[in-house]
């Protein structure tokens, strides 16, 4: 199951909220100001590894990463374009934490 | 039409009356319990405080609809499942709930979710 | 692969129905079919007419009328919905329509994903 | 003591209308004089008289409409704001008006109190 | 200046980003979800009680508290109506957290 | 009407893009600016994202407005102040950002919002 998370995880707990209930294998996607979870040295990394490590792959989509200004990411966390979402559902249900 | 029986379960993540998800995502549960699938609801984050009992919005001048939840049993909606830690943590016990629920561990409802055909928040 | 969409965030105060529409348009490239775009909470706004957004923006309404025409699909307004945000059948783009929750059962029940964009 | 009241999401999806409502009343209640109430971002949605809530609801345009007319203010709705989001004369209930931020600035700077309610 | 609160402290920062701005003796109103912060024994009692130290007084809007079945609040905490909110705009600015 | 200078602020505590406010709230600083007000600009936890240099919004299909925000030296609002706190937290530093800001203490623009005649929250 595919999990989407859009929000920031510095003033909003979706992040965190959706950690406890990921299964392992499950990808996670973060999209819109979700995106700002993998910018590179903030004080998600921890989280973003430990995900990371229970086999969960972890995208982050590449338009709202550049609308950002965002360039620098976490190591390990694939960009995506709409295309490589489309490919990720294609493969999973979704589960998108709103 | 595929006429399998889909799992859809709805999440309720919102505190109630800021914000009109909660409701509106109620009245959709009430709509898809008459169409026969496997539905079942989960209660996670601040989404346990749609269940409090002894709601009044008289003084909000906002319709409250937290009876409506005991309501669902009569649609055959049975399945409600409430987050451990989201209750806990709120200072909140089974007792404090208008309904029944199953109080779950989260890895077990995430079990859950992964079963689902279809998951939608509210 | 056929695919149904929820959008429960109005056009332009949140990037909900942006991801949506880019979302839609890359999986009709890759040959998917979007078998519908259902609205729900302020989502139902985003099929309104009577929008008109500054020249160098985008125009959410239209797009997703035109979306919908050349794909063969509908952008459906929950009725309830609507009616509470002033949405009606006069103030429709064309490719939408106003219909019942009921209609979102049938497309979670018959399409091989229901993808759901919001706040 | 005047006061400005600056609401920023639409009816019925936040409760922030509600609130803005409940306290302009007891302002009034109190000898207050509410100036104006002037709606940005999905705020504008507040105004239009297209909405039709169940019986059982409130309707909050036409809450918004009455106290306004009873109370000798203006509920006024940004023009930028409006046009993206299908807002326009036509669809403007009595008590309200389309306007610019320049008035939302006079607002701010002649009355006493500005006080925000929103998301 | 009175700071008034919409969000719940659970799901969103609002309340501890606003506490760091705070400056001795101004009164915070919690609203709408924002009363959620102020329920009796909940794990924001603990920031709760610094800020009343540091004389900042605390209220909730009753008709939100009642609204959402919140019956015991925190010690010291005040609860208000709409006409208490009114009296408190009477004394102060106004700085909503949105 | 008063002719007396007030003293507003905006206090800018969205990241851009994913909603609107940011954006809509430039608008509104825009046309303030013109009514030579004491004006300043707050940017307090997840604001400051839209300082961030090199916003390229064209594969959202959004309009950018990262560079509006150069442009508020030539209407004279010159007081822009960055917490620290949230700056440091989203391991970002003056130089990641678009326009020279003053960064400070959050008791420090705390203080300047009690001088203020008004808030506003974006």
């Amino acid at each position: 199951m595919l999990h989407t998370i859009n929000k920031s995880p510095f003033e909003n707990n979706t992040f965190v909220t959706c950690v406890r209930f990921l299964q392992p294998g499950d990808p996670v996607l973060f999209i819109e100001d979700g995106v700002y979870a993998v910018q590179a040295g903030n004080r998600f990394g921890a989280l973003i590894q430990s995900v990371l490590k229970k086999n969960n792959p972890v995208y982050a989509l590449k338009p709202d990463l550049d609308a950002r200004g965002i360039s620098a990411i976490a190591e390990g966390v694939k960009s995506v374009d709409y295309a490589g979402f489309v490919d990720l559902v294609e493969e999973h249900q979704v589960n998108s934490w709103l | 039409m595929d006429t399998d029986i889909k799992k859809i379960m709805h999440v309720m993540r919102r505190a109630p009356h800021g914000s009109i998800y909660t409701y509106e995502g109620l009245e959709m549960i009430l709509i898809m319990a008459a169409y026969e699938q496997d539905l079942s609801l989960a209660f996670i984050g601040d989404g346990v405080y749609a269940l409090k009992k002894n709601q009044d919005t008289a003084g909000i001048g906002i319709k409250g609809f937290s009876r409506t939840f005991m309501a669902l049993e009569g649609y055959d909606v049975e399945k409600l499942y409430v987050d451990r830690q989201s209750l806990e943590e709120r200072g909140l016990t089974e007792d404090d709930l208008v309904v029944d629920v199953e109080v779950m561990e989260a890895s077990e409802i995430g079990r859950l979710m992964t079963e689902q055909d279809v998951v939608i928040h509210h | 692969m056929n695919i149904g969409i929820l959008l429960k965030e109005g056009p332009y105060n949140h990037q909900a129905s942006d991801t949506a529409y880019k979302f839609a348009e890359a999986a009709i490239a890759k040959g998917h079919k979007i078998d519908a775009v259902f609205l729900y909470n302020d989502g139902v706004t985003n099929v309104t007419k009577l929008g008109d957004p500054p020249q160098d923006d985008r125009n959410i309404a239209a797009r997703w009328s035109e979306l919908a025409q050349k794909n063969d699909f509908k952008v459906l307004a929950c009725i309830a919905a609507s009616k509470r945000r002033g949405i009606n059948d006069d103030v429709l783009i064309e490719g939408s329509e106003i219909t019942g929750l009921g209609t979102l059962t049938d497309i979670a029940i018959r399409n091989d994903r229901l993808l759901t964009f919001g706040d």
